[in-house]
């Protein structure tokens, strides 16, 4: 049994959530029957990517079959176009799977007072979580685009449906912006399949092929904004905000802590192991790009009067960062911004949450309706304290880390870009602050007197990001040796081919 | 030049088909038009005596003229109400002018295509002095046998549908 | 092939003109059990069956293809498969007519309805497989003049006629125009005969009239699929006509009006090769007319769909666009792109016909077919969460994405567009940006099922007994929707039959 | 130069196949636009039969002007069938009425 | 020893880190079941327990006569990359001192305020942060690389910012916790760029010295700095060598941290919170980290002159100016604020001056006097009920006589009077500036050192002597009584302190062999100056003369002629205007920054509102406005190309009302009109 698990390990990990789902679906309609079912459908996942971490090995490095990439499963799926189910997963994508598998969970849990139409949202949500890890172990560029749209149709619904007052523009608008990023992804990945000779979608094979390829610039123009999107990097940010406010806060963690990882992901995965010599010349590009979203996402956090608004454009900002290092093509900055996917994940996770908590006990986001929260619910502040001031970028918390290996990679490269951007650091600090000076501290406003402090099932959730948030920060090594080889042989395969 | 009798006689059978469809196109009075197409078809039928098409012809006189135009006739005098058949045919002069345009337009085009290219004469024609009945029984009973067939069945599918179709407005009456 | 040395290939046709005839007389002998219409659709699906039974195991046997009736139908892989396409869409026509409470009370005479069905098939059977100009002609008007019958046929509404008789007028026109341009075709190449116009303009090149010629038959064929410049009768006959005929006109004539199309370029103005690459007979460049009218059919259906308030009329233009898509397959000059036809158009069979039922369940209750009708439509109750998941599936699978197999059949139309042999990149961005315009009027439906809370009066009434067919057949096609659009090899290698159509 | 070319047939049957569709186009009543159609299937009957005799084509085209002439006939009942229907429901024929279709 | 220390020497930093963690997680419970006395226990028993060790440290540097630096080694904390930084801590002479400093201190303040803060409802979160701010400080004393140190240096950051709004209930105390973060954040912000730029030069350098691969390199911990700074003097960076830019960026941290010229004004808003943290971290400990940091890094600072000019000219040009402002404040808080700025300015003239033994003796010195000031004017806060308005004291000697012994200790001793420890500090700094040729500074600090005399003696009188004008009714004459035992035994101690601490570091020049500078050599290396003694018996005369005038000044205006400052003041209206309200930085900042941040803010999100939003939904709305121009073709343009004017326009430019959609016509009209198109171009071309 436990040899059967081991080498099947991915794809039990991907599919055993929809198939969760569809039980679900079948399951008498008790609220708690469906609520605790799913948890437990969302800790199975969770709990075999941990056996997925102790196994990993964390000398290997390379993106092809025997070096590098572990745990690889093959199936044939289409033999008419060679499409495999070829899964498998490196320093990059461990990282990024292990945060997802531990998200699901919590955002079960956060979203316990879902009361309407409950069977078909834990369904949606599950569904959704194959799509995520799909995404993050597809080695298949098919696979992948199946998995990177499959996630659409829930989050549509999960928003549509479920989400605030404004639900139905968000909704749409979020389904717009993403559908034109895939489907640009979409002609590429089909110009890529044909000019493959024997046609194939096998990402490893072609990374192989990426030098040769005519149009290549275009396709790497294409690819790179498809997955901006995502990011999203500057022009295109506008929909983040409002698919923010309007989703439901579960939603909404899921949304800030892995869907946006999956634009740097992709870039990382397809346009910096495919085309490295392109990238080697785009580097300034996105630098530039990346600048622009930390100093940009900042500013407007501070201009935000909803809650929610605000650390969504934090989130923005924070992202900036990751592409600050992407660009570096050092191995600390690129190991910094690997790291701040994952640290960004855990802290705009627990931001979310902590948003979710204020909004179901208030039922408004204004910030400035807020004021003297502290003295009335401190556990719940000291929580929120320690979110903030992670997102702030505190030392001895984790996302200084990646931040200061970001900016010390970067600089290497981009002086001034990089000294611009470490202003950054002084912006978020002090809307950061700001906010939790007109919620938390101040008098307390009379209308709040009565503000239950947090309970048992929101702490439980909360907790195992807390406890990441400073471990990582005093001891980043569990996961920085996960991506350091991947990242060594990224950053030698684009500054070998830029030379 | 010798313009022999034939020629002539095709002369006029040609203005015999192409001036009544004038009147067709043209004339208010739906009834006029109707007559018109009449000599239309009598005029088309002069032609395939031309085209040695002597069976064409006697089909042309006997289904073109016995039935359709017999058809529309019906269809005019069945649903001519007392007053408007003098209304129904006037059309917006701003719409007559585009569409004749366009149709000029067509006109000269394909004019000057048709003289343009050359029409190779494959086997010189084979003359079929005794009529082309013998000829076109064979080859209708032998290479175009499935569509002979086909076109009962469309026939009798025809029959049936337009009999329920117009049948309703006669039930209709009775209850 | 002689005549009667064919008669044994020709079962399926022969058989249900046969079944049409004995049909014909036993509706006339006993009137009474005819006239309940279920009786009389259950019989006419039963006749299909058999027809499509025979035609499943006698035409597989040969591997290429044979001429039969001397040169008038040629059947291989194209109309084999297209046979049994159109076929299926016939008997499903049956089946919506009998679960549709809407045409069952409107129709006065079932067994002439039952009929004209039938002769319909047979029409697009021989259509399909008709390689003699005149056989194709004949065959084409045998299809038209039964749908424009069927369409007229309910008096319940005034509708009903009114689009029955434009549908005739301006098929009528289109069919004329058709016929003179076969006319010209025939006098410059002096055969009927697809083979034999295909040797003659290979021996010697044809002037400008070859093109003439051909855009005159297009008028005649783009009527038939409704492409751009010939579309113009379609949002209004869908809109009169009874909503399974409407659903079976968007599925089996299309599908019939593409082999003919497929057929006709690609047996005659192609040769093949070596290397399986296609290149242009004569000097019309045919893919290039075929790719401005699929890029304009597809943008004119997508946007004129935007504002429509009307399900059937929505659907309808959705159905342009869907062949302007599939137009853009034809257009490729490629092996891939017969395939991508047949693939694409099995896979709107499923998600079209779909559509249509739900819609035809909806309006068995609220018999009517605006938009708003179908607010809060999950929310209902569970009979409402089932239709409007169902239509979900369907409308997910209409605009392309991933889990369903709307998505596998844009994949195989962007495939075909971007062989490497000739790729066509403007039309692959135009058709992205269809896709896109189009997702704005789909989720439009998606919004006000799902997304508004706020209820419309009428109530849903529950599950009841009557109808289980229609919810079997609307659980059938959503759950192939799906499977086809996760494994979808079967009908990969079904379709890959198509690839020694041309030799 | 002798007159009866296949170029004047040719010439004929154009202005036969013009005029129906002129007809088509501006009639407003809708048997006279079926009129415009049987212009139009007529001339195309002429021109196949011209052909089969100018282009020595052999009698295939009469066969198919046959054909084409069996289905003007199928076509005209139909065309009437619809008519009685049409004209039932509201008294005129007049093909402006046709508009409760719009959007 | 030795090897004890090199083992358990992390041990020092973990008792205050499981204090803090103790008091704050279970602080609340314990103090609702067991009330105070076991949370004040706790976190004293842990600051002592590294005192004790910090001693143990000290002894194992005294007795081992070879290696004067002890490395303990916890674990690799960040290896990515070429950057490599280990959880490694430093015990060398400097860091014992500051340690003993640190935690000596540290624990006469938490004694003194276990009796402050006397029931207080956030008891145990006072202890709790207090413990955690002597973790990141000896955090920051110890870090053996400059990463490490970061940690240290934002880690007391947040203690101040926790802390100063510690009493969060009044927005005044939270905007002065903000002000003091973001202040110090933007002084991180330099010191971060310092620490790349030194990364970046110092791997160029490695570069051009040919070792590439500097994986398993730890490069920015003080070792390896020390051992080859040689890399650095080639390279450039915009013209100027690297090592003055590095410098320079180190230094702007240095000022956010330890209230320098433009980066001081959180210091005197600090002063909102509790007095024993004000006492701690304003006066001896955090803002001193900067002077330390220059310590630690003086081979770097040695590189480049140009950095040391400024940071002594900077430090001469404060030290001047917050005197003079001190001057003129009535809070004593305040006036205690500007006095530790203008001491501080004193440090960094002698760090400048690379006198940096000096620079560290007057740390050490300073940490205890104005330690005791702060804790005496708490007292006698407490004693007056919360009164902090000198004008409103007077004559509290007779009421709390030790807390007004060991003020006029410490007060002496900052005012320089001879035998006490900050004439000797302050002597030698004056001193080591003027041999080092920087006279117009030594000129200025001289002017300080009387100004401080000056204000110290107004102080001391106005609180002390007099008569009692005390307003708060309560707080009528007997009302005032003396601390009690805990607060004012840690008074007495550091008032000893300050009184014999100058003995440590006797110049030779009085006959004393300068202990506390030997202790040093290791670090800073001993350059003995030339001996001419005869000048710095005149330079000390001339400081101790100064002192002195400085007192008698003060005790003339405020004691003697108690109206005479008021007509003065009068007189020189517009320049005391000026000099009271603090030459109006803190307005000039504001507007500056807060404006100018609020300003950009608002323009980028009405940008980001209106132009992207509006791009977007301009692209639905041209998108929905080709649909209804489509939608309008189809049904109107129709018959709009049919009826128009003799000619196929697309668009008819007459809004046809009557034409209907349903007209059949039209519909055969496109059909044609596609038609003629088609043939029409294939006949022509």
């Amino acid at each position: 049994m436990f040899d059967f698990i081991q080498n099947h390990i991915l794809t039990l990990i991907i599919f055993i959530p929809v198939i969760g789902g569809l039980i679900i679906l079948f399951l008498p309609e008790r609220h708690n029957l469906i609520r605790w079912s799913s948890l437990i459908i969302t800790l199975i996942p969770f709990t075999l990517s941990i056996m997925l971490y102790a196994g990993f090995d964390r000398s290997v490095s390379g993106f092809s079959y025997p070096g590098g990439l572990q745990f690889v499963e093959r199936y044939s799926w289409i033999q008419a176009f060679n499409i495999e189910l070829f899964l498998g997963v490196d320093g990059l994508s461990m990282p990024m799977a292990l945060l997802c598998t531990m998200l699901c969970p919590l955002c079960v849990l956060a979203s316990w007072g879902i009361d309407k139409g409950i069977k078909g949202y834990f369904f949606l949500f599950l569904l959704l979580e194959t799509g995520m890890i799909g995404v993050f172990c597809a080695l298949d560029f098919f696979l992948f685009f199946i998995s990177w749209e499959v996630m659409l149709l829930p989050m549509y619904f999960l928003i549509g449906v479920w989400g605030g007052p404004d639900r139905e523009y968000a909704a749409i608008k979020f389904y717009i912006y993403t559908l034109i990023g895939s489907l640009m992804m979409l002609l590429v990945i089909i110009y890529m399949y044909l000019s493959a000779t024997p046609h194939t979608f096998d990402m490893t094979r072609l990374a192989q092929l990426g030098a040769g390829m005519e149009f290549k610039t275009l396709c790497w123009i294409v690819l790179f904004i498809g997955f901006a999107i995502k990011v999203p990097v500057f022009p295109f940010h506008t929909w983040l905000p409002d698919a923010h406010v309007e989703a439901p806060t579960a939603i909404s963690v899921i949304l800030a802590g892995v869907l946006l990882k999956m634009g740097t992901y992709g870039m990382l995965r397809v346009n910096y192991m495919m085309f490295p010599d392109v990238t080697f010349k785009m580097s300034m590009f996105i630098a530039v790009l990346g600048m622009i979203n930390i100093i940009y996402g900042a500013f407007c956090a501070m201009a935000q009067k909803d809650l929610k608004r605000l650390v969504a454009y934090s989130s923005i900002s924070h992202m900036g960062y990751v592409l600050l290092g992407m660009a570096s093509l050092t191995e600390e900055g690129l190991n910094g911004a690997v790291l701040q996917m994952f640290n960004h994940g855990v802290v705009a996770a627990m931001l979310f949450l902590l948003v979710g908590v204020i909004y179901d006990r208030a039922h408004h986001r204004r910030i400035d309706g807020f004021g003297g929260i502290a003295s009335v619910a401190p556990n719940y502040a000291v929580i929120s304290f320690l979110a903030f001031f992670a997102a702030l970028g505190l030392p001895g918390l984790n996302s200084f880390i990646s931040e200061a290996l970001v900016l010390l990679g970067a600089f290497q490269k981009y002086r001034i870009i990089t000294a611009v951007s470490a202003t950054g650091v002084i912006i978020t600090a002090a809307y950061c602050l700001w906010t939790i000076q007109r919620i938390f501290l101040g008098k307390l406003n009379e209308k709040y007197a009565v503000f239950p402090d947090i309970n048992a099932r929101e702490f439980i959730s909360l907790l195992p990001l807390g406890i990441l948030v400073i471990v990582l920060g005093i001891y980043p090594h569990p996961i920085l040796a996960l991506m350091k080889p991947t990242v060594r042989f990224i950053n030698n395969l684009i500054t070998g081919s830029g030379i | 030049m010798n313009i022999e009798i034939k020629e002539i006689v095709f002369i006029s059978i040609v203005l015999l088909t192409i001036a009544p469809c004038s009147v067709v196109a043209f004339s208010r009075n739906i009834l006029y038009s109707a007559f018109a197409l009449f000599f239309t078809f009598i005029g088309t039928s002069g032609l395939y005596f031309f085209l040695d098409a002597d069976f064409l012809a006697i089909v042309q006189l006997a289904v073109y003229i016995g039935g359709v135009l017999v058809l529309l006739l019906f269809a005019i005098l069945l649903t001519k109400n007392i007053d408007d058949i003098k209304k129904t045919n006037t059309i917006s002069l701003r719409r007559s002018i585009t569409a004749g345009i366009t149709v000029l337009v067509l006109f000269f085009s394909l004019f000057f295509v048709f003289l343009s290219t050359g029409w190779t004469p494959l086997n010189g024609g084979a003359a079929y002095p005794n009529g082309t009945i013998h000829e076109l029984g064979r080859l209708i009973l032998s290479k175009y046998l499935l569509p002979f067939e086909i076109a009962s069945l469309l026939l009798l599918a025809v029959l049936i549908g337009s009999l329920v179709l117009a049948g309703k407005t006669v039930r209709q009456r009775e209850d | 092939m002689g005549n009667l040395e064919s008669i044994r290939y020709f079962a399926p046709e022969g058989f249900l003109s046969v079944f049409i005839i004995t049909f014909l007389i036993a509706g006339l002998l006993r009137r009474k059990t005819f006239s309940k219409s279920s009786f009389s659709c259950i019989a006419g699906t039963a006749g299909l069956f058999l027809t499509l039974i025979l035609e499943l195991c006698i035409n597989t046997g040969y591997p290429d293809a044979i001429v039969i009736f001397s040169g008038m139908l040629k059947l291989d892989a194209l109309s084999h498969l297209f046979k049994i396409l159109c076929i299926s869409s016939s008997i499903l026509l049956f089946l919506f007519s009998y679960s549709s409470r809407e045409t069952s009370d409107s129709l006065k005479e079932p067994m002439e309805y039952a009929l004209l069905i039938l002769s319909c098939t047979l029409g697009m059977m021989l259509l399909v497989s008709s390689s003699n100009l005149l056989m194709m002609y004949l065959s084409l008007e045998f299809l038209s003049l039964t749908a424009y019958m069927l369409t007229g046929f309910t008096d319940k509404n005034e509708k009903a006629s009114e689009a029955a008789m434009k549908y005739l007028l301006y098929g009528g026109a289109a069919s004329g125009i058709m016929a003179y341009g076969l006319s010209l075709l025939y006098g410059i190449t002096g055969s009927l005969d697809y083979s034999g116009i295909h040797r003659f303009i290979a021996e010697n090149n044809s002037g400008i009239i070859l093109y003439i010629s051909m855009i005159f038959i297009f008028t005649g064929l783009g009527f038939k699929i409704a492409a751009f410049p010939f579309h113009a009768w379609c949002p209004d006959v869908y809109e009169g006509a009874l909503t399974p005929f409407t659903a079976f006109l968007s599925v089996g004539p299309k599908a019939a009006g593409f082999a003919v199309i497929i057929r006709f370029f690609y047996q005659i103005f192609t040769v093949r090769g070596e290397g399986d690459v296609l290149t242009v007979l004569g000097s019309a460049d045919w893919p290039a007319m075929l790719a401005i009218i699929s890029a304009l059919t597809m943008t004119f259906g997508n946007l004129a769909a935007l504002r429509q308030k009307n399900i059937k009329r929505l659907l309808a233009y959705s159905s342009i666009a869907h062949a302007g898509y599939m137009l853009m397959a034809a257009a490729s000059l490629t092996i891939l792109g017969i395939v991508s036809v047949f693939f694409y158009l099995s896979v709107y069979f499923l998600m079209n016909f779909g559509a249509f039922l739900v819609v035809i369940a909806v309006s068995n209750e609220f018999n009517s077919d605006e938009i708003e009708d179908y607010e809060g439509l999950a929310w209902k109750n569970s009979k409402g969460a089932f239709l409007a998941s169902m239509f979900a599936v369907f409308l997910f699978s209409l605009i392309g994405t991933p889990p369903f197999a709307g998505f596998i059949g844009k994949f195989y139309l962007l495939l075909s567009i971007l062989q490497p042999e000739n790729p066509i990149y403007w039309l692959a961005v135009v058709a992205v940006i269809n896709i896109i315009i189009s997702l704005y009027y789909y989720a439009r439906i998606l919004k006000t099922m799902f997304l508004s809370r706020r209820q419309k009066g009428t109530a849903l009434s529950g599950f009841e007994r009557g109808q289980y067919l229609q919810y079997s057949l609307m659980a059938g096609l959503a759950l192939f929707s799906i499977i086809f659009g996760i494994y979808w090899s079967p009908l990969n290698n079904i379709s890959m039959l198509l690839e020694n159509f041309i030799h | 130069m002798e007159i009866i070319t296949l170029q004047s047939f040719l010439i004929v049957s154009l202005i036969l196949f013009l005029t129906g569709l002129y007809t088509i186009v501006s009639r407003k009543n809708i048997i006279g636009i079926y009129m415009g159609i049987e212009l139009i299937l007529n001339s195309s009957a002429l021109n196949f039969a011209s052909f089969s005799r100018f282009a020595g084509r052999g009698l295939e085209g009469q066969v198919f002007s046959i054909f084409i002439i069996v289905l003007a006939a199928a076509e005209a009942a139909v065309a009437l069938a619809l008519l009685l229907a049409v004209f039932k429901r509201q008294r005129g024929i007049d093909a402006d009425k046709l508009n409760i279709l719009k959007g | 020893m030795q090897e004890f220390v090199m083992k358990y020497g992390f041990l020092l930093l973990v008792f205050p880190l499981l204090g803090a963690f103790l008091n704050g997680i279970f602080g609340r419970y314990i103090l609702r079941r067991y009330g105070e006395a076991p949370i004040g226990l706790l976190a004293c028993a842990s600051v002592f327990m590294s005192f004790v060790l910090s001693i143990a440290v000290f002894l194992a540097l005294n007795d081992s006569e070879n290696g004067s630096r002890i490395i303990c080694n916890a674990y690799t904390w960040l290896n990515a990359g070429n950057l490599r930084a280990d959880a490694a801590f430093l015990f060398d002479p400097l860091s014992s001192i500051m340690i003993l400093v640190v935690t000596g201190v540290g624990l006469l303040i938490h004694i003194y305020s276990l009796g402050y803060m006397k029931g207080d409802s956030g008891y145990y979160r006072f202890f709790a942060y207090l413990n955690l701010f002597i973790f990141s400080m000896l955090l920051l004393v110890l870090a053996d690389n400059m990463f490490l140190m970061f940690i240290g240096w934002e880690g007391v950051g947040l203690c101040s910012y926790l802390l100063i709004s510690f009493w969060y209930t009044e927005k005044e105390n939270a905007i002065a916790g903000n002000k003091a973060f973001i202040v110090n954040r933007i002084g991180d912000a330099g010191f971060l760029i310092g620490i790349f730029i030194l990364f970046w030069a110092v791997r160029q350098g490695l570069a051009a010295a040919g070792t590439f691969d500097t994986e398993g390199l730890s490069i920015l911990s003080f070792q390896f700095l020390e051992k080859n700074i040689s890399l650095l003097n080639g390279i450039e960076l915009y013209g100027a060598s690297a090592a003055t830019i590095i410098c320079l960026c180190l230094f702007i941290g240095a000022t956010g941290k330890s209230a320098q010229i433009p980066l001081y004004v959180w210091l005197p808003d600090a002063m909102a919170g509790p007095t024993p943290v004000s006492a701690l971290i304003h006066a001896a400990t955090m803002v001193t980290a900067g002077v330390y940091m220059i310590g630690r890094l003086n081979f770097l600072f040695a590189m480049s002159p140009l950095a040391l000019g400024i940071i002594a000219a900077t430090g001469a040009v404060t030290a001047l100016f917050a005197a003079t402002i001190g001057c003129a404040q009535f809070d004593i808080k305040k006036i205690l604020a500007y006095s530790t700025i203008s001491q501080l300015g004193y440090m960094f003239l002698g760090m400048g001056v690379s006198a940096y033994s000096a620079g560290i003796f007057h740390l050490m010195t300073h940490a205890f006097f104005k330690a005791c000031l702060f804790l005496g004017a708490g007292s006698v806060i407490i004693g007056m009920h919360h009164e902090q308005d000198i004008r409103n004291m007077g004559g509290v000697r007779k009421y709390m006589p030790v807390t007004f012994a060991a003020f006029l200790i410490a007060m002496l001793s900052i005012s320089g009077i001879p035998p006490l420890a900050g004439f000797f500090s302050k002597d030698e700094i004056l001193w080591k500036t003027w041999e080092s040729g920087h006279h117009i500074l030594w000129l200025t600090g001289l002017a300080t050192a009387g100004l401080t005399a000056f204000y110290m003696t107004r102080l001391l009188v106005l609180t002390f002597f007099g008569k009692n004008r005390g307003s708060k009714k309560d707080c009528a004459v007997h009302k005032i009584k003396e601390s009690p035992f805990s607060m004012t035994m840690p008074l007495i101690v550091l008032a000893l302190f300050s009184a014999a601490a100058g003995f440590l570091g006797l110049p030779e020049a009085l006959g004393g062999f300068n202990r506390f500078e030997f202790f040093l050599s290791p670090v800073f290396g001993s350059h003995r100056g030339a001996s001419h003694e005869s000048m710095e018996y005149m330079l000390t005369a001339a400081s101790a003369i100064v002192a002195v005038i400085g007192i008698f000044s003060g005790v003339f205006f405020y004691l003697v002629k108690p109206e005479l400052p008021a007509r003065i003041a009068k007189k020189i209206r517009p320049i005391y205007n000026l000099i009271y309200n603090k030459y109006f930085i803190d307005e000039l900042y504001s507007f500056i920054f807060v404006s100018g941040t609020g300003i950009i803010t608002a323009v980028l999100s009405a940008f980001d509102r209106y132009v992207i939003d509006l791009t977007v939904n301009l692209s639905g709305y041209i998108l929905r406005l080709m649909a209804h121009i489509i939608d309008w073709f189809d049904r109107r343009a129709v018959d709009g190309i049919v009826n128009s004017a003799a000619g196929i326009t697309l668009i008819a430019g007459a809004y046809l009302r009557k034409a209907q959609t349903g007209r059949l016509q039209a519909y055969v009209m496109l059909l044609i009109i596609a038609l003629a198109i088609g043939v029409f171009y294939k006949a022509i071309f």
